[in-house]
């Protein structure tokens, strides 16, 4: 187990590497001058120089990224000059805002993709199957933009329920904290309640379909431990890579959703960092991106392992 | 003596266990001893059976004769010559028929297409009539009709499709064939077809097999010479009839005995075949054996006789104490 | 699994199945739209009008947009550009994912592969959208002259949704390699002297072709989507051209007052498009799979 | 219940199959009595039906609707009226089942101990007591280390220790009828041999019937003491074993025991059955045999019932019964 894990937490270490020399080189390798990129239209040539020695510009390749990757790992991510702070402080202050969005839009999708997949699964070619098949369609196929505007047009403009955008932290009340975040988190859970269900739906019927089902159904197991208990636990194994997997990409599409309710998250600091061209802020927002990512894929591992033992031997 | 067509000479074969990627840092990768210093000939015209349980190693071995794969230690010698020297032409003499009839043919070709591939590869049959010729003549001498060329694979039966997989190892007219349980797939009434067919091929086109088989009653009557694997050795070799009679390794024994049991009775050698990434030392049977002494698990036991019969037990070597 | 029997179990799919049915009948729809949009739609797409905002009637079958140009003609002329992203993206990425992933399952386990795996590994570590929101506004949003080659936007735009989807093809590709690597049919073709090349393109790769065929319908649909969200971020198509993704930015304005027909319209058309192809490479899976469905019929 | 009555009784099993090659009959009109304490074998090759036919016997079989008519009867109970929660009550007590491949026969991710003794919490007993019954199998079924392996998951134990606790968990509630499909036909000669010769032990202690299916006449020889045989959905031939064996009365059978190989080469070929088995989906009327029977005639295109033909034997070809 320990060896599994240690060889997956090597790997991915190895992908985060990999991925912060492929963010440094597709910012320095851009054209144009970032140097020039930063100053306004009027900037003089000694500014500009000026501003290519802050950044370091002027020395080799190999010893910027070095600079860099040493501060990412002491936490320097740089300075923002469009906000002029550092960009630690910046995503410190952001950060929050996603990982509200994001857990919420978990708590929601797994909430609807459990029971609908093992429902749909155990009562496959029946109405609930179908329903819950075209449902599944609808949602992965659904832009999270559109959705996201025709909740605001629904629940917002016409019936006024809940507030069309603004974040309210969980801190300054929760009710109106979560009458914030609800439209948010269902437009962004929705795909992902979908896949989950889509994924686990087909996962489970490949279970229920093998031989020991079938031992254990004729040894008198009821029919709702071998599915919820034995079907489940089989079938959440492989589910489980694929849902971290989509978790990673979940929390990228808060971007979009972020930008249409006007969250402060990191996904629209990215957003609006790189139509500024803040290279700094790029480079952090992304490389935290990835760190995410890896990290949640590491969170699955574990799980995984925890769920298998033909895997924790 | 003639030279044997082909002769293995001590061959081995290690696969490294397949581990996490920092394992191999920490210690030495395990191996998994599939073949073992096996030695073995064939005589021109021969049907040589090759006998043993599941990871006794007899597929390997057969696989390893063909050149298939690269034996970790040892040689392999074909009529008198080494065949690394033209594979090309070690693969126009030396072909193979498999297990699965359903995997071993290509699901999206046609049986002609799988048929004339051989023949492509090897630039035989000068035209595409020669070739597709040649193809209904293959159909015809293993019992299919010639329009089964247009069929696929998942249009036969196992049966028909054991006959395919059969014309494609003759396809090229080759001198020997490595049998990997080719009936051991099929229904008792197909398994008797498949095996006169094979019977009357071997004696019409002067074939040398080797032929890898558990079925014990099946190698005795198809076989001139078997030999018997345990745990990547051969055990004992013989004439079939021989074996059949008087078999002197004590697993050979066993194996008999449970192949022709009549009435529910355990095999006497308790246990299962261990684990071949760590073979008990000395003579690999011996904590199964009813007749190990101390000897049997100090002494890997050496093969007594002759190229044709020969035994690898203590009890024939000076006993077992 | 000859051709013929695919489309036959095609074609029985789409007879049972309303919805399958409703599903081609769009893709069908989209085609004629992207091929001839001018005789469908009888407005210029961009042409404005002093009818400013109006709701959708007779005239204007889905209103007038803030300029008064014409919804419906606008949502047309958009086809061609959604289409021509989805597929061209998806063919970058089966050009270079197939034999990239071919190669590594094929050289697996070893260097070649833990090489190619790795870099895509690095690739999928980026949440899509991100890595193409980076590189596109990096790239800038105008046409960009290489030497005496002009590579317009677009171009660039389905370069780089292409190459982000080169990592899960090869991924799919490789997975399936593997398991045909299995199958006694490679060693028979090596054991009568076929060479290694010959084995992966003529034996091998015919058979994965099915995993491939559904996987990329799939990847039309993610691809229409990604295209859509990279225009809604002005990101992608540029104004004045025409696209779903960018009527729909246009839009966000006028939801709060109301004028839901701007958003409506342009919105289910992504929504539809990205539907029917997610449904087309779930019914190719069906008629691929004959396996599935016997499973199906005996559980 | 009568004396004389059977433990299990199946009178004209018809069973149908939804295939993507169309509708299959694996069962057609399939009857046999099964004594209490006694071990039927049923004999054919894959695709004859035999598994259906078995599984559908104790409402085993998916879809349930697949059984489109006959009688079931098990200890004096109309199998095919009872309910889903009456037909659980049955499941482990009074009848169990065990399959071909054990290792897909376990939950992977479940330890063997906890396996084995649900299924007997589910039956009511205590937790002490399961567990204890699962320990007392294990050493039964002479597994070395038993009550380690009771905490091991499947995947840790080899392919003859898993057939075993296979057996193991089909006798926690000690049934009247085993069902047991292919039991040893992934396994080893000389496992085999030890698994069956433990199968024998076992059984007679419990003094429980067993249903063997099989493909492998020399393992139904081995444990069982009359034998059925199958072709193409019907039964061809019942009797006791060595009479089948030694004299058999339907042309299939016999073909069958002469196509094994008892000599050497120079004895001739061997008399192998020509042809292939039909396909089940299309089935005409009339012995299913006839196409591969040397003997067949115009008679064998009517409709063939099995007919006693001696001493408790039965047969379904006219030529015997005649």
């Amino acid at each position: 187990m320990i060896g599994f894990l240690a060889g997956r937490a090597a790997s991915l270490a190895l992908v985060l590497f990999g991925a912060s020399i492929l963010i440094f080189l597709v910012v320095r390798a851009l054209p144009g001058d970032p140097a020039v990129a930063l100053m306004t239209q009027n900037a003089t040539p000694e500014m500009i120089a000026e501003m290519r020695r802050t950044l370091g510009l002027e020395r080799g390749l190999p010893t910027q990224f070095a600079l860099w990757l040493g501060g990412a790992l002491g936490g320097d991510l740089g300075r923002s000059f469009m906000f002029s702070m550092d960009v630690s402080a910046l995503i410190g202050e952001r950060f929050p805002v996603t990982l509200h969005l994001a857990l919420t839009s978990l708590a929601i999708a797994l909430a609807i993709a459990i029971p609908t997949g093992v429902l749909a699964a155990a009562n496959k070619g029946k109405a609930l199957d179908h329903l819950c098949r075209v449902v599944a369609m609808v949602g992965i196929s659904m832009p999270v933009f559109w959705q996201g505007l025709l909740m605001i047009l629904l629940f917002a403009v016409t019936l006024g329920w809940l507030p069309p955008g603004g974040y309210v932290s969980p801190a300054s009340g929760l009710g109106d904290s979560f009458a914030h975040i609800l439209l948010p988190s269902v437009a962004l859970g929705t795909a992902y309640a979908a896949t989950v269900m889509r994924m686990l739906r087909a996962s489970m019927l490949d279970v229920l379909g093998r031989e020991h089902i079938a031992v254990a159904r004729a040894h008198g197991i009821p029919e709702r431990t071998l599915v919820w208990r034995d079907a489940l636990h089989n079938a959440a194994i492989p589910t489980l890579t694929a849902v971290g997997f989509s978790f990673g990409y979940l929390l990228a599409g808060a971007v979009l959703t972020e930008v249409i309710f006007n969250l402060p998250g990191m996904g629209r600091l990215l957003y609006e960092s790189i139509l500024a061209r803040d290279y700094p802020l790029v480079q952090g927002l992304v490389l935290l991106n990835v760190a995410v990512f890896v990290a949640i894929n590491f969170a699955m591992d574990a799980l995984y392992v925890a769920l298998d033992p033909r895997i924790r031997r | 003596m003639k030279t044997p067509l082909l002769e293995l000479a001590a061959v081995s074969k290690h696969y490294e266990v397949a581990a996490a990627p920092l394992a191999g840092l920490l210690s030495e990768r395990p191996k998994v001893r599939a073949v073992e210093g096996v030695s073995l000939s064939v005589a021109q015209g021969e049907i040589m059976g090759l006998v043993g349980e599941s990871g006794s190693g007899k597929s390997t071995l057969g696989r390893l004769a063909l050149l298939l794969e690269p034996p970790t230690a040892g040689s392999v010698r074909f009529a008198g010559a080494d065949p690394q020297a033209d594979l090309n032409a070690f693969r126009r003499r030396a072909q193979m028929v498999f297990q699965d009839p359903q995997s071993s043919l290509n699901r999206s070709k046609t049986v002609g297409e799988i048929l004339a591939m051989p023949l492509q590869v090897h630039d035989v049959g000068a035209s595409r009539v020669a070739r597709r010729a040649r193809v209904a003549e293959l159909l015809t001498s293993v019992g299919l009709r010639a329009d089964a060329a247009t069929r696929y694979p998942h249009e036969l039966s196992g049966g028909q499709r054991q006959r395919v997989g059969i014309a494609r190892a003759l396809a090229i007219e080759p001198a020997f064939i490595v049998l990997d349980e080719p009936t051991s797939a099929l229904d008792v009434s197909i398994q008797a077809q498949i095996a006169n067919l094979l019977v009357e091929l071997q004696q019409r086109l002067a074939l040398t097999y080797l032929f890898i088989s558990h079925d014990l009653r099946l190698v005795r009557w198809l076989c001139d010479r078997v030999a018997v694997m345990y745990l990547g050795r051969i055990v004992e070799t013989g004439s079939a009839a021989a074996l059949w009679q008087a078999p002197r390794h004590p697993y050979a024994q066993a194996l008999l005995a449970a192949a022709t049991a009549e009435r529910a009775a355990p095999s006497g050698i308790g246990g299962e075949v261990p684990s071949p990434i760590a073979p008990p030392p000395g003579c690999a049977f011996h904590p199964r054996c009813a007749f190990a002494g101390p000897r049997c698990a100090r002494e890997v036991p050496a093969s007594r006789g002759d190229a044709q019969t020969n035994v690898a037990c203590h009890l024939y070597d000076g006993g077992v104490a | 699994m000859n051709r013929g029997k695919t489309i036959g179990r095609l074609l029985g799919i789409v007879r049972r199945d309303p919805l399958a049915a409703a599903a081609f009948l769009f893709l069908l729809l989209l085609a004629i739209a992207a091929l001839f949009p001018e005789q469908i739609a009888a407005m210029s797409p961009n042409r404005p009008s002093r009818l400013r905002l109006l709701p959708p009637g007779d005239v204007y079958l889905f209103g007038t947009d803030q300029f008064g140009r014409d919804i419906f003609a606008r949502c047309v002329h958009a086809t061609s550009v959604s289409l021509l992203v989805g597929l061209t993206t998806v063919a970058i990425a089966l050009l270079l994912g197939v034999p990239l992933g071919a190669i590594a399952a094929f050289r697996s386990p070893g260097k070649i592969d833990s090489g190619i795996m790795r870099t895509m590994d690095v690739l999928m570590a980026f949440p899509p959208i991100v890595l193409a929101i980076a590189v596109v506004a990096a790239l800038g949003t105008q046409d960009i002259e290489i030497g005496p080659f002009t590579v317009p936007h677009i171009t660039k735009v389905m370069v780089v949704i292409g190459l982000l989807n080169v990592p899960k093809v090869a991924r799919i590709v490789r997975a399936s390699v593997l398991v045909e690597r299995n199958e006694q049919y490679v060693m028979a073709a090596r054991a009568v002297g076929a060479s290694e090349a010959r084995v992966l393109f003529r034996e091998v790769l015919p058979n994965c072709a099915s995993p491939v065929a559904v996987y990329a319908t799939l990847l039309v649909a993610t691809s229409i989507l990604t295209e859509a969200s990279l225009s809604f971020l002005g990101l992608g198509i540029q104004p004045p051209q025409p696209s779903w993704g960018g009527m729909l930015a246009d839009s966000r304005t006028y939801v709060m007052s109301g004028q839901w027909w701007l958003t409506v319209f342009p919105g289910l058309l992504i929504f539809l498009s990205v539907a029917a192809f997610n449904l087309a490479g779930d019914l190719l899976r069906d008629a691929l799979d004959p396996a599935q469905i016997t499973r199906r019929g005996d559980a | 219940m009568l004396e004389s009555e059977p433990l299990f009784r199946v009178r004209n099993l018809t069973t149908r199959l939804n295939t993507e090659a169309g509708a299959i009959v694996p069962s057609d009109s399939v009857s046999f009595d099964i004594a209490a304490g006694e071990v039927l074998g049923l004999v054919g090759e894959s695709g004859s039906g035999k598994s259906v036919t078995a599984r559908a016997s104790v409402r085993l079989q998916k879809p349930d609707d697949a059984i489109k008519a006959g009688e079931l009867w098990f200890a004096g109970r109309d199998l095919r009226r009872l309910d889903a929660a009456q037909l659980r009550e049955l499941r482990a007590s009074e009848i169990a089942m065990i399959v071909q491949d054990p290792a897909a026969a376990l939950n992977p991710v479940m330890t063997v101990g906890a396996q084995l003794t649900r299924v007997a919490r589910e039956k009511g007993m205590s937790e002490q007591d399961a567990a204890a019954r699962a320990l007392e199998l294990l050493v039964q079924l002479r597994i070395a280390d038993p009550t380690r392996r009771l905490a091991a998951y499947p995947h840790e134990l080899s392919g003859g220790m898993r057939q075993r606790v296979l057996i193991a968990l089909a006798l926690m509630c000690k049934p009247k009828l085993l069902i047991a499909d292919e039991p040893t036909t992934a396994l080893d000669v000389t496992v085999e041999a030890d698994i069956l010769s433990l199968l024998d032990a076992l059984r007679r202690d419990l003094g429980m019937a067993m249903l063997l299916i099989s493909h492998n006449l020399s393992v139904v020889a081995r444990l069982c003491d009359r034998v059925a045989v199958m072709y193409a959905g019907r039964l061809v031939e019942i009797g006791p074993t060595p009479s089948v064996l030694a004299d058999p009365r339907h042309p299939y059978t016999a073909a069958l025991l002469a196509s094994v190989p008892r000599g050497a080469k120079a004895d001739g070929p061997l008399p192998a059955i020509p042809g292939e088995p039909p396909d089940l989906a299309r089935l005409a009327p009339g012995c299913g045999f006839r196409a591969r029977c040397a003997q067949a005639g115009p008679e064998c295109e009517k409709p063939q019932t099995l007919q006693q033909v001696g001493d408790g034997r039965f047969s379904a070809c006219w030529r015997a019964i005649a």
